[in-house]
């Protein structure tokens, strides 16, 4: 298809770009991946430093932190996905039907937006923990929820300006329905910002996530997550510093390789930007 | 909010507030002046006594008021503002002798009026302390300096009559700031922007001690952890698998992992600490712990209760084939590491091939599923911690273990019952002769060993971390770190460069 | 061409683009000059290269365009800069930008800057030249907006792009070009948006203005019914080279590269009576990144000889004041 | 103009009774229970019991409703379940200190964002946008307890320059002030980047460009102003979120802010603090939202609102 061969050529896009399908892939295989068994207890090597039996060290109960890393990926890289695109699609439809729209029904749509943005993530959370129980899609919606009010502004924003262009009325003139418009007029200008905030809010996920761990909702233990192994290096930051190592970097890897990938799509996307290089 | 408690020093510590009086000279080394910046843990309390049970309060008021009796390092009743006390031989009425000579910071005498209408307001605007005087009635001055308190019920009271302290304080003031993260405490500590404070977390403690201007003492606490064992639940009403569960669980394992091997010791008797009262050493000569880990004992124990790993999977069934498999409920931050030893339970139990899934439950939702009755409870197993503040074993007999106090009436979440159990209770709770009352206590945990209701885990300890230039402040079992007569080495703080 | 120095004299200009899909030769070696006070008019398909062109001579090639070869002789009073090698980041270029050549673009929906009143972008023009204070400066905008006839001009001041029709904001872009009195005002298809009614309203306007501020015009297009009409001078330009330069009427009369009758045939005629088949050129526009040896015209030129496919042919006067880059009308070296 | 003004303020009133009612319904229909909570975990039922009578809490829902919403018309937002303080004495100073520490560390960021986001563009795809991109998404990746933790252990006690925890002088709102807008900033520099980098491909620039003006002027005049408005939208957005406090800094830092006060709040069921805190931070946040908004029409005139 045209857009992955142009998109290819972007070397640091296409560089980032395996990383992610390997990072996706990771996340895919990782049971089967893992040197050594992520859930073994072994108290004999708590915090044992990073070593040839444990590339990344040993965490509170000596078990393999490298392992632990790779399975969590599995589960924060799923549920942050999802979380992301859920926010996506509810901020996009609802900011451009709004911004469209205009009248009472954007004053409304924005001002329960604004009501979500008030209500802490903890608050929404464990709403969502009594409605949907403690399970991974309770963590998504909540998740989702919580980001979504950011699209929804951004859609809205850029809809207002977009609506007021002359081709935008020309092809209301053509007889375009209203989902023409958004779809093909409305869409392109938004999905600059867009593509950037959604991969700006992946690690906002990772680390909210984490943050719901502790209210019990979704990842019970022992499966492992980036954000809470985050959360137990925190407490022991001297102590062993090596525990924060691995789910930072592969934070890092997931969140720069997003983003890279997100400013390759963004120019493939938009030929215009290439003029400028 | 770490988890509150009952406060207080039960029925012998009344609550008043007043400076001692007469001044006596201590020898020529303390010196007065200074101020001592405190940092504490609790985030939620209130200066006003009567309305709070948070730990973090009691430090408060131990700065600000003083009882009628206090409680010194071996957790004996010390007369304080009470000269002495005689109880009738009913045991109803209790009266106190004050110190004479003693005034309130407004001037005002402290006399028998001023403690009888504490006591008086207290019952009438149902204080959360109050409804603990079980059968507390009124209390009147019986003349200046005597008050009389009457009670409805026999209530054991334990007054010892030792020697006590007495003089003006050193310190102009001491500040309180709250600090809820522990790397910050253990931070401002080292910088020298406080001079003293509370839970540290237990891996940094060594990093601590190597500081020459830190010092770190670590007491062993009141509080135990302990595994409710639901007996709804088959097979958890069989004593083996109970026996089998305590067996399988490598308690010096938590204690190095979870507590960094200083943050808790292995308890050496159910329920009840060192620093309470009746407590002795209930292990088995040449026993670590009680319970000690076993693994081989426990898989013993689980197979004569019928339970095999028939299928090879890694998990026993029951005769009739299905697995054993049980849920445990715990909440994450109440209390110091409770969230990594409901792993360690789950890893423990796997060791004897019973699987358990861990629910973990926000405080407030926790609260909830743990205050339900037999029929509703949905936990197997609960991981909770028992503390007992007022250092006598009065509190766990009457409403941990006795099948009266079932929930949700009182604290008995393993819906256990034990007739033999029941009466040593009563009869240690109305039993005024001491040493009737220590043999019925050891009675009773040797009934608990030999009966094991619960998985016993260890002892959490305490640790108070200081500046080296602060001398003479204490640090209690029941989490009280009263520091009335503290005082600060002015030259070595300055040698430390700590400019205030 | 007039008499007395050339405007700006162009010489062997070649801009490439290096993209990824290879070096593309938009302007591959273009020689042509503006003498004051005329209008050259410069037609060529879509892709030729006219627009890069205008674009090299205001000094806004951008990367990944860059100016490979040639120079942009600019006359000034003083001194004769060349355009090519100034930075153009630099000072120097963007003191001749505004004031000695301006420009005028296709899209006027989009060449304004839509927060910003018509009022306040022709005064920035003003002001970054000098020479006025602002109040000045407002009220020369206002005289400009009435002078390319945009009615109620003080009102209109204050008024933003998107309250305009695209008539009167091309007429704002021009008042904006003249501010400062241009020697040179380059108009890249500023018609082409437009409708036909104000397509002519605007010629006739920039007709006009170029009588009363005496601006030399390099008006870009590739309508060659606005050509007619507009030029003095006339250059024709196919895939990057100019294949004809003459005086308009010369072009229109007497062509002499195939490739300009082949357009001349191409337009519909009221002077011609009855139906006759329009004869379009056949063949497509060589893409600019292939190397082709020879007349870049050959494979599309009913004429094309051997000589046309081996070599291509120079830019040589065929007729006094007519020159065409053909061999029909020069001798093979 | 002002139409849009009024109709934004009248609509506090009865956002924030819907709030109150909303929370109120949502703190019954939640686990948690906060006499028990009180009591502790071992205290007998006698007890629990004895504190629901004493706080109220056994009355009948409705009734417990319609006295705390009369109260609240009367302008008292009630006391707290733990320390019998009005909530408003709780609630408000630290209101105002983490509106302080939001201004402060959402000024620091915008500038920040503003700068390296305009250069990034200027200089788009070449070495030095690469390496504000790496940088900014460094920033995004590290969590705020870890670049706190780390900022005190080097600055505090390794250096010892900058104090740790407390308000007293402007030296303790250095680390908190730039912890928090780091984060933010590294989110802003983003999406300036790509807005201006969608500006600056605009033919309006290539005009400006025409008409002699500086690269400067191009860049940080023509070109922001039409970037400013996804921008403002997330600065709005950023604004209102570390309005609501940000929690793990306040802890770090023992900053007594909003944010913590009520997160803890909800986690012990404190039900008249999270609803006097939720009311309080509505209000602002409606008020930062309009001034957003009334900024929006300021900056686009395409976007009309008389």
């Amino acid at each position: 298809m045209d857009f992955l061969r142009r998109y290819r050529r972007d070397k640091v896009g296409a560089y980032f770009g395996a990383i992610l399908l390997l990072l996706y892939g990771v996340a895919l295989t990782a049971q089967w991946i893992t040197p050594a068994d992520p859930m073994a207890i072994n108290l004999n090597e708590v915090f044992a430093p990073p070593s040839w039996r444990h590339w990344l060290g040993a965490d509170q109960f000596g078990r393999d932190i490298l392992s632990r890393v790779i399975l969590a990926t599995q589960v924060t890289v799923k549920i942050t996905s999802a979380a992301c695109i859920f926010a996506v699609l509810t901020g996009v439809t609802i900011g451009m039907f709004a911004g469209y729209r205009g009248g009472w029904v954007e004053s409304a749509a924005m001002r329960a937006t604004d009501m979500l943005l008030i209500f802490p993530i903890i608050m929404l959370a464990i709403v969502v923990v009594v409605v949907a129980g403690p399970t991974e899609t309770g963590v998504i919606i909540a998740l989702g929820l919580a980001q979504a009010p950011q699209f929804i502004r951004i859609a809205r924003g850029v809809t207002l300006s977009v609506k007021e262009e002359l081709y935008v009325e020309a092809a209301i003139a053509a007889g375009a329905g209203r989902a023409h418009i958004l779809a093909h007029h409305i869409w392109p200008n938004i999905s600059t910002p867009i593509i950037v905030q959604a991969t700006l809010t992946l690690p906002v996920l990772v680390l909210n996530a984490s943050a719901l761990s502790y209210l019990g909702l979704g990842v019970q233990p022992p499966t492992p997550e980036w954000g809470q192994m985050l959360n137990e290096a925190k407490d022991h930051l001297i102590t062993a510093p090596h525990l924060i190592v691995g789910p930072a970097a592969a934070l890092v890897v997931f969140v720069l390789s997003a983003n890279l990938v997100g400013d390759a799509v963004q120019e493939t996307l938009n030929p215009k930007l290439k003029k400028q290089k | 909010m770490n988890s509150s408690r009952i406060a207080s020093a039960g029925a012998a510590a009344l609550l008043s507030c007043a400076l001692a009086a007469s001044a006596q000279a201590q020898d020529a080394k303390p010196q007065y002046g200074g101020e001592l910046i405190y940092a504490q843990a609790g985030e939620q309390f209130s200066l006003f006594p009567g309305r709070n049970l948070d730990s973090g309060a009691q430090d408060v008021w131990l700065y600000a008021c003083e009882n009628l009796v206090e409680m010194n390092e071996d957790s004996a009743i010390v007369p304080w503002l009470a000269k002495s006390w005689t109880v009738s031989p009913d045991k109803k009425v209790f009266t106190f002798q004050l110190q004479e000579g003693v005034k309130f910071h407004d001037g005002t005498p402290f006399n028998a009026e001023a403690v009888a209408f504490v006591f008086n307001e207290a019952k009438a605007k149902t204080f959360i302390y109050a409804t603990i005087l079980e059968g507390f009635e009124s209390a009147k001055a019986a003349s200046e300096y005597s008050v009389t308190f009457h009670f409805t019920s026999p209530f054991a009271a334990l007054l010892p009559n030792l020697a006590y302290q007495k003089g003006k304080p050193y310190l102009d003031s001491v500040k309180i700031i709250t600090v809820t993260d522990p790397a910050v405490r253990a931070s401002l500590l080292e910088k020298g922007e406080i001079d003293r404070t509370v839970n540290l977390n237990d891996f940094d403690i060594p990093r601590l001690e190597a500081n020459r201007s830190i010092r770190v003492r670590v007491v062993p606490s009141t509080r135990q952890y302990y595994v409710v064992l639901n007996h709804m639940v088959h097979p958890l009403d069989h004593v083996n698998v109970r026996k089998a569960f305590n067996y399988a669980i490598d308690k010096a394992g938590i204690v190095k992992s979870v507590f960094a091997g200083r943050g808790a010791v292995l308890s050496k008797a159910p329920t009840v600490s060192e620093g309470v009262y009746g407590f002795t050493d209930m292990r088995n000569p040449g026993e670590d712990t009680i319970f000690p880990y076993n693994l081989a004992r426990a898989k013993e124990l689980m197979k004569n209760a019928g339970y095999e790993d028939r299928n090879k999977d890694g998990f026993v069934e029951d005769i009739r084939g299905n697995k054993l498999s049980l849920n445990l409920f715990t909440r994450r931050g109440g209390t110091k590491g409770d969230f990594q030893v409901a792993q360690l339970m789950q890893n423990f139990l796997k060791d004897i091939g019973v699987e358990v899934k861990i629910t973990v439950l926000e405080s407030a939702a926790f609260g909830d599923a743990i205050k339900l009755g037999p029929t509703e409870a949905k936990y197997d197993l609960a991981l909770l911690s028992w503390g007992i503040p007022t250092a006598d074993p009065d509190e766990p007999m009457m409403l941990f273990t006795l099948t009266r106090a079932w929930k949700p009436v009182g604290a008995n979440r393993m819906f256990y019952s034990s007739d033999e159990i029941d009466r040593l209770s009563m009869l240690a709770h109305s039993e005024t002769d001491e040493a009737k009352r220590k043999e019925y206590v050891k009675q009773w945990m040797a009934e608990l060993l030999r009966d094991a209701p619960v998985i016993y885990l260890p002892t959490l300890a305490l640790n108070l971390g200081s500046r080296n230039y602060l001398h003479d402040d204490r640090i209690l079992s029941v989490d009280n770190y009263p520091a009335p007569f503290a005082w600060l080495d002015k030259e070595e703080m300055k040698k430390q460069g700590i400019r205030r | 061409m007039g008499d007395g120095a050339p405007l700006i004299e162009v010489k062997g200009l070649k801009v490439h683009f290096h993209t990824e899909d290879g070096v593309a030769r938009a302007v591959d070696g273009v020689d042509f000059t503006i003498a004051p006070e005329r209008t050259l008019g410069v037609v060529g398909e879509s892709g030729c290269g006219k627009s890069v062109t205008a674009r090299a001579v205001m000094g806004l090639i951008e990367p990944p365009g860059r100016i490979e070869q040639g120079e942009i002789l600019l006359h000034l009073r003083d001194k004769v800069v060349d355009i090519c090698r100034l930075d153009p980041r630099g000072r120097e270029i963007r003191d001749i930008r505004g004031s000695e050549i301006a420009m005028i673009f296709q899209e006027p929906m989009t060449s304004l800057n839509p927060v910003f009143r018509i009022g306040d972008q022709i005064v920035e023009a003003i002001l970054l030249h000098g020479g006025m204070g602002r109040s000045q400066a407002h009220e020369r905008a206002i005289e400009l907006l009435d002078a390319v006839g945009i009615p109620m001009p003080r009102q209109r001041f204050e008024s933003f792009p998107h309250q305009l029709s695209g008539g009167m904001r091309q007429r704002a872009m021009i008042a904006m070009a003249m501010s400062c009195n241009p020697r040179l005002l380059i108009a890249d298809e500023p018609t082409t948006a437009l409708d036909v009614t104000i397509q002519a309203q605007v010629i006739d306007l920039m007709n006009a203005l170029r009588r009363d501020f005496n601006t030399a015009i390099m008006f870009i297009t590739h309508d060659l019914g606005v050509i007619a009409g507009m030029a003095d001078d006339v250059v024709v330009m196919y895939s990057g080279k100019i294949v004809e330069s003459a005086p308009v009427r010369e072009i229109f009369h007497n062509p002499k590269h195939p490739y300009t009758q082949g357009l001349m045939n191409s337009i519909p005629s009221l002077a011609v009576w009855g139906a006759r088949r329009l004869k379009a050129i056949d063949g497509v526009v060589p893409s600019p990144f292939a190397h082709q040896q020879g007349c870049r015209f050959a494979p599309r030129c009913s004429h094309a000889m051997e000589v046309c496919r081996a070599r291509s042919p120079e830019l040589l006067e065929a007729a006094p004041g007519h020159s065409a880059a053909c061999f029909l009308h020069q001798a093979a070296p | 103009m002002t139409k849009l003004i009024v109709a934004r303020l009248l609509f506090m009133g009865p956002a924030a009774l819907l709030i109150v009612t909303f929370l109120f319904a949502l703190f019954h229909l939640i686990p948690g229970d906060p006499a028990v909570m009180l009591a502790g975990d071992n205290a007998p039922r006698a007890v629990v019991d004895s504190i629901r009578q004493a706080y109220g809490f056994d009355q009948p829902l409705h009734v417990q409703y319609w006295r705390y919403v009369t109260k609240v018309l009367q302008g008292d937002l009630g006391i707290s379940n733990y320390t019998r303080d009005p909530v408003i004495d709780s609630v408000f100073p630290r209101i105002v200190n983490t509106a302080q520490l939001a201004i402060l560390s959402m000024l620091f960021a915008m500038t920040v964002s503003l700068l390296l986001g305009c250069i990034s563009a200027m200089y788009w795809n070449r070495p030095l946008d690469k390496i504000v991109t790496v940088v900014s998404l460094l920033g995004i990746c590290t969590p705020v307890f870890v670049s706190g933790l780390l900022a005190i252990y080097f600055f505090s006690i390794y250096l010892g320059w900058l104090p740790i925890s407390g308000m007293s002088s402007w030296r303790h709102f250095i680390l908190p002030v730039i912890t928090l807008g780091a984060l933010q900033a590294a989110m802003l520099t983003r999406m300036v980047r790509s807005c201006m980098v969608d500006a600056l491909g605009k033919d309006y620039i290539t005009t400006a460009r025409a008409k002699g003006a500086s690269e400067f002027l191009v860049v940080f005049k023509h070109a922001l102003r039409n970037a400013l408005l996804p921008i403002i939208t997330l600065f709005g957005l950023g604004l209102g979120h570390t309005l609501g406090g940000s929690v793990v800094t306040e802890t770090i830092f023992n900053w007594p802010g909003l944010g913590r006060l009520m997160v803890n709040s909800i986690l012990t069921r404190d039900l008249p603090i999270t609803q006097g805190a939720i009311f309080f931070f509505s209000m602002i946040f409606i008020l930062v939202n309009l001034v957003v908004d009334l900024i929006y029409a300021w900056v686009d005139p395409r976007i009309r609102y008389d």
